[in-house]
């Protein structure tokens, strides 16, 4: 698999560095509802299709990314830098 | 002259012989010979026995497909089992060797196999070897007892225990276009491409580029067809934007276009030039890929159809005519469609006798009726093979066949012949195609499977796609090549090629169902009645049949096997093949190095990393011990030293005057920005944005699950400029999560983060004498307790080197970590080692530090284990209550709060024994009756402050079992005794002596 | 019946192998079933001791591909229980004890051979973790043995004990009563003796909905129509979080991983006992055709494609070499790919819910395999008696709102590092 | 002031190595900076602090992604998207440090934590082939352009400095490893250590 960096370009899986389901939401950090901290911490829509995602080029500019994947084929859909997405949402997604 | 070996003809250098041993008797060959063409050209037949019954068995094929002659090659001193004879090319002074029999190839002790053949019926070993219910066999031994003869039974070659000497080599390459086969569609498609000025790579598994060109006999562009392959392969060799890899199988189709690919790059060599890999791995990203893999040849299933001397008739002929050798004097041939028919002419050519050819269609095609009066027979139609006899093949019989309905008649006619080439028809090789996704397509007429629509980026040319005429290979072949990288094609006409207009379409017939044992998987032993047994029982689908047989399970991996073994299984159950299901083809296409896959590895598994002081902790007689990829000295042993007489020596030393030890390993993180204070409020448990300029404080970090994650000192060095330390073995890990934060859930803060681990040398200096040592070495600052506090940072110099350095300590004595540029560190180190001598200054290694840090109860990675909450090691006290911050959300659930939890307490040895890490702590009990398990040692060791074996301990309840015996149990290594369980600060628990 | 036996295979034998029957039926679904259990891997278990244990013989297993599709004919094999922690150990432990009869209890022979498990450890600390486990397993009431590095080289020829290996070997933990078993027999095993006990085991049924009365899940709706049931036990691992969306569950602690496993060439019998690797993550043991079967990490992403990726592939087969370094001259033979149901703590649920009517059996990681018979033996219990047995009493649902961790790796809720 | 120790230790070994003899397919040496600085932008800062960088080196650095600017006193690459990678003469700490304010970025100091190692030659190519997942073809990696990847755990920053010539910034704890990997590599080919 090749993830297309929007800063270094096509790479190898093996530079990038999985974090997960990019739709979690975390609670207002001051939030003591255990609950939605809970369903943030530990619950997944894990699907099987197109799933948002965060990637960290590790081994590379070390930026963030969203990468949008189809868990199915693999298949790469999108790739954003994860910092300026969220910055444009107020860190909301 | 070879008995075998015709008088001409053949691409191989009859200029050159070759010399070799084969189950250590010598042979010669020739330059351009495989180890199976060179033994067939010296008379031998016999290669191989089978797995299971030792059936004696020949060469079958002459390419990747082969499921018999495998071979052990013994070279480096070391042994290569498995390596099919048919794609080992001969070179002076190898060594190669037969396998699975015993004592010898010519008598195979465990052929009695055979006599119990329908015992051994597929599936037999789920339905017996269970023992008995009761007694001293029952449970799994009766089993093990049985398994253990069949294991010795089982296997193919033997491997040895020797390490590999052989170097093997990773490659990375990036393409337009990748062309997989260099037959004539491969090579259009390359050199279409090319003319595009695109980056090519065509791989080729042979040593020679071309393909079937090199043994059609057809003529491509006026010349011979090998001719014209070596002028298109010298081209391409010449442009500069293709690189031609012979000799390299590509055999993974991977997510993105990336394939991968074995290059044998020495082993047709005698010796290797010195760094040349043995093999090569290749990872290629390819825009494009062109799959011009060709099809494989697959047999009719008769009885009988393993002997000796009974081939595919495609590979005869390649054996002919590109390697000029005769599979036999008197061959016959059997076959279901018109291919065989240039087979027979190719060896009637080459002066074998055609004594039969024999089709199990009533009519054929022009064409095929005239190659047969070429190869001087006539051919005996709507007949079949029904039987072979001979040691090595000698006679077969032939009867009467119905085509339609597979009804046999009339007399067995026998006939004297000592090869008989064989043909059911032919496999587009869609292993790739396959691999790369999509489900293969049946197509009735060719009855094959043919490579799925693309779901990646590959187009098909070639016999892959059912292309059944070279000038139809030529043609796709270049179209292909421009499709692929979106050019028109070259205007060029295209090559020529002159063959005969045979019938592409065998007939669909599967099996000759007559007397006898007829294999499908001549590998694994598996007959056709063994797939109708599975039918019977109920193992129908294509998977059920793979694994209740293990039909196509063998190292050829089914690729002579698969269709006919879909095939009778599908007549079995009465329906068409393609709802019987086809198999998925995975990775690899055929076996591969696992040598060649770990690359550079092989000799060195991790990249080590050192400290800038590495080389004196060597020199100095350190023990050096993997801490990550990091080397760390765990003592300085002196002379008849034990570890635990080194390490109570160290520590002592620096209780008792002072110690120097490196500590560079320590993760370091510039954390700057404006927000930066901010930022580590709300990573860390504690406050920091209270911190003055020039003071560092210890800090604890959680995950967002509540459990402790990591600790450390964060040092200020500037309003916005903080140095953060993290232990040596989560510095990775915190730098992501802190990256991670930044990034993703705080993407507004202003804070840059940078690792600066290697660009600082750490040497902790420690011991009531720690100041005086320093002092004589510092310039440029002063280091009382004015200047510099507890947890103060000063920044001054040392032989003229500047350094920084905090007064902090691990040990619990006066100490101070003294940093400086990692390029000074020796010379730092050094400056005060010889400034501590007037004080014995000691280095001291892991040992000695791990003892330091137990006495003063100071947790580490042993009990911040990922599972241990703040409050399970009583650091509490750190977590802000003013303040939200990664963790407190969810670190006081229910289960992280329990009374019952496993929590930090010191432990005290009363046998005077060691206590032993991983220990467990009970209440009562005995080595023989263990009781029940409290908690367990996270460390230990002899204090030489206390003089008493100590230790540090996680047991339920805590702090509540202070002051009340225990015993400590290490029933794996048959220790138990008693101790007391004490507050995990035995040392100064009140810190006088860091202060003082 | 055709009792399985020597015998039979004789008289067999001399009738040319005409006589064997079926190993299962192949019913058409009833219209209704007292229990439906989906999945026919731990499903196929389930409902076997379901009948065996409390006589309910009216139930349907469903298994939407071909008998043993799922993860129970695509793992490594492996036997086990040397785990850390308590619920851990007295789960996998009645688990080993169950396969040590289990042959004979199916009568059909699923291999188990007790050839042990060695964990090589590779640093003191390492040592000290692996002690702390072995420890942990004798207090529990399993058994383990400490081994020497020149044991451990007597014991496992081929594996690197030099001092100049990267990561030198300091000692292992031995489980000797693990081993390996043949898993398409475990499967096909359990599915002759649930059939023989009237079980219905139906094959390419997919499940496509649920059918509900309010939140009351009363049966499952599938490619070859509706069938009703008093109780759905769902047993998918893999797919747990597409099953539990069909019945409007959008939000699972589960993440769907795959996990490549490895085999090479058939050679003679090279290593004994299952050997992992500890200066990386690597396990291997060598099946009785002579293969070499390993695998190491998760590809590491999200994944229903059973496609494995080439990067890891050369990260396994570089720690393959480091163990073994002659094995860099032989060959793989082939890869595959499964899709592992990872939990947030790499612990397994086995519990009632989380919808009335519905039963949950899910999270196995990559240890499924080797809890077989517990998992179906607990799981038919807690269908059978709306409670969970003891040995399944930990794996809640809830443990996780409620902070009960069961995390073996002390990884938290980062399911690839499971 | 003393002189910074090379992390190569007793693993460089300077002469003609391996090959097949017709001269050495690459030059392998050490060419660490006296200065190593990194040097980042906050968001949409990106262009001021190239400018701030070129103010002081004389580059005229860009602040395309890549991309970088080499003179005989100084370098400049851009690694990361708001990242530059500076490398200069000994004043060039003090000097980028003033130049650039908290409102543009941050410097951090890296003189010490990275090791430059070269490897120029008509086989270059080949050769970080076999350590790079990255294209080094010319046409994709043209000359003062940079790429960030890694060797296994080795990261490394990469910098064409000519057509047959790359720098490659490691870790300086990885510096011996990775260069006795590289020696390693280029042993087919032949190499001259060179100091």
């Amino acid at each position: 698999m090749l993830i297309s960096c929007p800063y270094c370009g096509p790479r190898d899986l093996s530079e990038f560095s999985y974090q997960g389901d990019a739709s979690r939401m975390r609670p207002d950090a001051a939030s003591t509802d255990i609950k939605a901290w809970h369903d943030y911490v530990y619950n997944r829509p894990n699907p099987a299709g197109p799933h948002r995602e965060y990637w960290q080029h590790t081994a590379g500019c070390r930026a963030h990314l969203i990468v949008t994947r189809d868990t199915l084929t693999h298949e790469i859909h999108e790739v954003t830098f994860a910092r300026a997405a969220l910055r444009a949402v107020g860190g909301r997604p | 002259m070879s008995p075998r070996r015709a008088r001409s003809g053949g691409l191989i250098d009859r200029g050159r012989a070759i010399s070799f041993t084969f189950d250590g008797k010598a042979y010669t060959g020739h330059a351009g010979d495989t180890l199976a063409s060179a033994l067939l050209a010296n008379g031998v037949t016999l290669f191989g026995r089978s797995f299971k019954y030792h059936r004696p068995r020949g060469v079958y094929t002459a390419g990747v497909d082969e499921p018999n002659a495998l071979v052990t090659v013994l070279k480096d001193g070391v042994r290569e089992p498995n390596i099919p004879a048919t794609l080992l090319e001969i070179h002076d002074g190898l060594e190669a060797d037969s396998q699975n029999r015993f004592p010898s190839l010519d008598f195979d002790l465990n052929a009695v196999n055979q006599l119990g053949g329908p015992l051994f019926s597929a599936g037999f070993y789920y339905k017996t070897f269970m023992g008995p219910v009761m007694g001293p066999l029952k449970g799994t031994r009766f089993w093990m007892f049985c398994e253990h003869f069949i294991r010795r039974a089982a296997g193919l070659g033997r491997a040895g225990y020797e390490k590999d000497p052989a170097r093997y080599e990773r490659m990375n390459a990036f393409c337009d276009v990748l062309v997989i086969g260099s037959g004539p569609a491969g090579l259009m498609a390359a050199e279409a491409a090319a003319l595009a000025g695109k980056r090519v790579i065509l791989a080729e598994q042979e040593p020679r580029l071309g393909g079937t060109a090199n043994w059609s006999g057809e003529t491509i562009g006026g010349v011979s067809a090998a001719d014209w392959a070596e002028a298109m392969a010298e081209k391409l060799a010449a442009m500069d934007n293709v690189r031609l890899l012979a000799r390299t199988t590509v055999w993974g189709y991977y997510d993105g276009n990336n394939l991968a690919a074995l290059e044998r790059v020495a082993d047709h060599l005698a010796t290797a030039p010195r760094g040349l890999p043995r093999h090569r791995h290749w990872s290629i990203r390819a825009a494009k890929v062109v799959l011009a893999t060709g099809a494989l040849e697959r047999p009719i299933v008769f009885p009988g159809n393993d002997r000796p001397g009974v081939m595919l008739a495609g590979a005869a002929m390649r054996y002919a005519n590109e390697f000029g050798v005769l599979p036999g004097e008197r061959i016959a041939v059997f076959t279901n469609n018109d291919s065989a028919y240039r087979a027979a002419a190719a060896l009637r050519k080459a002066g074998a006798a055609i004594v039969a050819i024999i089709d199990v269609r009533q009519d054929i095609s022009a064409a095929a009726r005239k190659l047969a009066e070429e190869a001087g027979v006539a051919p005996l139609t709507g007949h079949a093979v029904v039987g072979t006899a001979g040691k090595r093949l000698a006679k077969i019989s032939a009867q009467r066949f119905d085509a339609a309905t597979g009804r046999l008649s009339g007399d067995v006619r026998p006939i004297e012949v000592d090869c008989l080439a064989v043909s059911g028809g032919w496999s587009p090789a869609i292993h790739l195609a396959s691999q790369a996704g999509g489900s293969p397509v049946w197509d009735e007429k060719l009855s094959a499977f043919l490579p799925p629509e693309p779901t990646q980026d590959w187009l098909g040319a070639g016999a892959l796609t059912g292309a059944a005429t070279t000038a139809e290979a030529l043609s796709a072949g270049r179209r292909a090549g421009s499709a692929a990288v979106g050019a028109e094609a070259p205007s060029s006409a295209l090559p020529e090629a002159a063959s005969p207009t045979l019938d592409p379409f065998p007939a669909p017939v599967f099996e000759i169902k007559a007397k006898g044992k007829a294999f499908v998987d001549l590998q694994h032993d598996v007959t056709a009645d063994d797939i109708r047994l599975a039918h019977r029982e109920g193992f129908v689908s294509v998977e059920h049949l793979k694994r209740y047989t293990t039909l196509g399970m063998a190292t050829d991996q089914g690729k002579t096997s698969n269709v006919p073994g879909l095939a009778i299984m599908a007549e079995a159950r009465g329906l068409p093949i393609d709802r019987v299901g086809a198999t998925r083809f995975r990775p690899p296409f055929a076996p591969v190095s696992i040598g060649s896959l770990a690359a550079e590895t092989h000799r060195h598994l991790k990249p080590d990393r050192l400290t800038p002081m590495h080389d004196w902790h060597v020199e100095r007689g350190g023990r050096m011990m993997p801490a990550g990829l990091w080397h760390r000295p765990m003592i300085y042993g002196e002379l008849g030293e034990t570890v635990e007489q080194a390490y109570i020596r160290e520590a002592a030393a620096v209780r008792r005057s002072v110690g120097i030890c490196d500590v560079s390993t320590l993760g370091k993180i510039a954390v700057k920005g404006p927000d930066a204070a901010e930022f580590l409020d709300r990573v860390y448990t504690n406050v920091f944005s209270t911190l003055p300029i020039g003071k560092a404080r210890y800090g604890l970090m959680l995950r967002e699950d509540g459990i402790v994650l990591d600790d450390g000192t964060t040092w200020r060095l500037g309003e916005h400029d903080f140095l953060m330390t993290t232990t040596t073995a989560n510095a990775g890990k915190v730098m992501q999560h802190l990256e991670y934060l930044l990034d993703i859930v705080w993407p507004e803060l202003r804070v840059h983060l940078t690792s600066v681990t290697d660009q600082w040398a750490g040497a902790s200096v420690a011991g009531p004498n720690a100041r005086k040592v320093l002092e004589a070495c510092i310039t440029g600052t002063g280091l009382d307790d004015a200047a510099l506090p507890f947890m103060g940072i000063v920044h001054g110099a040392i032989d003229d080197v500047p350094v920084m350095i905090c007064r902090l300590s691990f040990s619990g004595e006066l100490a101070y970590e003294v940093y400086c540029g990692a390029g000074h560190g020796l010379h730092v180190w050094e400056a005060l080692v010889e400034a501590g001598a007037p004080y014995g200054i000691v280095p001291y290694g892991l040992e000695a530090l791990g003892t330091l840090r137990i006495e003063k109860g100071h947790v580490t990675g042993a009990e911040m284990d990922g599972r241990t909450t703040a409050r399970d090691l009583y650091l509490d006290w750190m977590l802000s209550k003013k303040k939200p911050f990664v963790g407190s959300a969810l670190m006081d659930r229910e289960g992280l709060i329990d009374r019952n939890r496993i929590r930090l307490v010191g432990l005290i040895s009363l046998d005077g024994q060691p206590l032993g890490g991983g220990a467990h702590i009970v209440e009562k009990g005995s080595l023989d009756d263990l009781g029940a398990s409290i908690g367990h040692v996270t460390a230990f060791c002899y204090s030489p402050a206390l003089q008493k074996y100590i230790g540090l301990a996680l047991v339920k309840g805590g702090k509540a079992r202070h002051g009340t015996r225990a015993f400590v149990s290490d029933p794996l290594r048959r220790r138990f005794g008693p101790v007391e369980i004490v507050s995990h600060h035995f040392f100064d628990p009140e810190g006088r002596r860091m202060h003082g | 019946m055709a009792e399985y036996s020597a015998l039979a295979l004789i008289r067999n034998a001399f009738s040319g192998n005409r006589d064997w029957k079926p190993a299962w039926r192949k019913p058409d679904p009833k219209p209704a079933y007292d229990v439906i259990i989906i999945g026919g891997g731990h499903g196929l278990a389930t409902a076997y001791y379901l009948a065996k244990e409390h006589g309910i013989t009216n139930v349907a297993v469903l298994e939407k591909g071909w008998l043993g599709s799922g993860n129970i004919g695509r793992n490594t094999t492996i036997v086990r229980s040397n785990y850390l922690l308590p619920e851990s150990i007295r789960f996998y432990d009645f688990s080993v004890k169950m396969w040590e009869n289990l042959s004979h209890e199916l009568n059909y022979n699923v291999m188990f051979s007790q050839r042990g498990i060695l964990n090589l450890a590779h640093s003191p600390a390492q040592a000290d973790d692996y002690i702390r486990r072995g420890n942990a397993m004798l207090h529990g009431g399993g058994d383990a043995e400490w081994l020497t590095p020149a044991e451990i080289a007597r014991k496992v020829p081929g594996v690197d004990v030099s001092g100049s290996a990267r990561f030198p070997v300091v000692g292992g933990l031995l489980q000797p009563r693990a081993g390996t078993a043949r898993h398409d027999a475990v499967a096909w095993g359990y599915a002759r003796a649930a059939d023989r006990r009237g079980v219905d085991i139906i094959e390419n049924c997919e499940v496509v909905g649920f059918l509900r009365e309010g939140d009351r899940i009363i049966g499952v709706s599938t490619t070859r129509g509706e069938i009703r049931a008093g109780k759905v036990g769902v047993a998918v691992a893999g797919s747990t979080s597409r099953l539990l969306k069909l019945a409007g569950i959008e939000q699972f602690p589960i993440e769907s991983h795959v996990l490549q496993a490895f085999v090479s060439e058939s050679i003679k019998p090279y290593v004994d006992c299952v050997v992992t690797f500890g200066g990386g993550h690597l396990y291997m043991s060598q099946s009785d055709k002579g293969g070499l079967v390993f695998g190491g990490d998760l590809d590491g992403y999200n994944s229903y494609a059973q496609r494995g990726n080439l990067p890891l592939v050369e990260e396994v087969m570089s720690e393959f070499v480091a163990m073994f370094p002659a094995v860099a001259r032989l060959r793989l033979l082939r890869s595959w790919g499964g899709v592992m149901d990872m939990s947030m703590d790499g612990s397994p649920i086995i519990a009632k819910g989380p919808l009335p009517g519905m039963y949950l059996n899910c999270g196995w990681c990559y240890g499924g395999f080797k809890a077989t018979p517990a998992s179906g033996f607990s799981f038919a219990w807690t269908i059978a008696k709306d409670e969970p047995h003891p040995i399944n009493a930990p794996y809640t649902l809830s443990r996780f709102e409620r902070g009960i961790i069961i995390d073996e790796k002390g990884q938290g809720p980062t399911p690839k590092l499971h | 002031m003393a002189e910074r120790l090379s992390p190569l230790g007793a693993a460089f070994r300077p002469g003609m190595h391996g090959g097949p003899g017709a001269g050495p397919g690459v030059r392998l040496s050490e060419v660490t900076p006296p200065s190593i600085m990194e040097a980042t932008a906050w968001p949409g800062r990106k262009g001021a602090l190239a400018e701030a960088i070129s103010a002081v080196t004389g580059l005229s650095l860009s602040a395309r992604p890549n991309a970088g600017a080499v003179s005989a006193e100084a370098s400049a690459f851009s690694i990361a998207p708001e990242r530059f990678l500076v490398c200069g003469g000994a004043e060039l700490p003090a000097r980028l440090a003033a130049a650039i304010t908290i409102e543009t970025g941050t410097v951090v100091d890296l003189s010490h934590g990275r090791t430059a190692l070269r490897i120029a030659g008509p086989r270059a190519e080949w050769v970080l082939s076999k350590l790079f997942a990255v294209d080094v073809a010319p046409a994709a990696f043209p000359v003062a352009e940079a790429r960030a990847t890694s060797h296994h755990e080795i990261f490394a920053q990469i910098q064409r400095t000519g057509p047959d010539q790359f720098d490659i910034f490691v870790f300086r704890s990885f510096a011996r490893a990775f260069w006795t990997m590289l020696c390693d590599a280029a042993e087919e080919v032949g190499y001259e250590a060179a100091g």
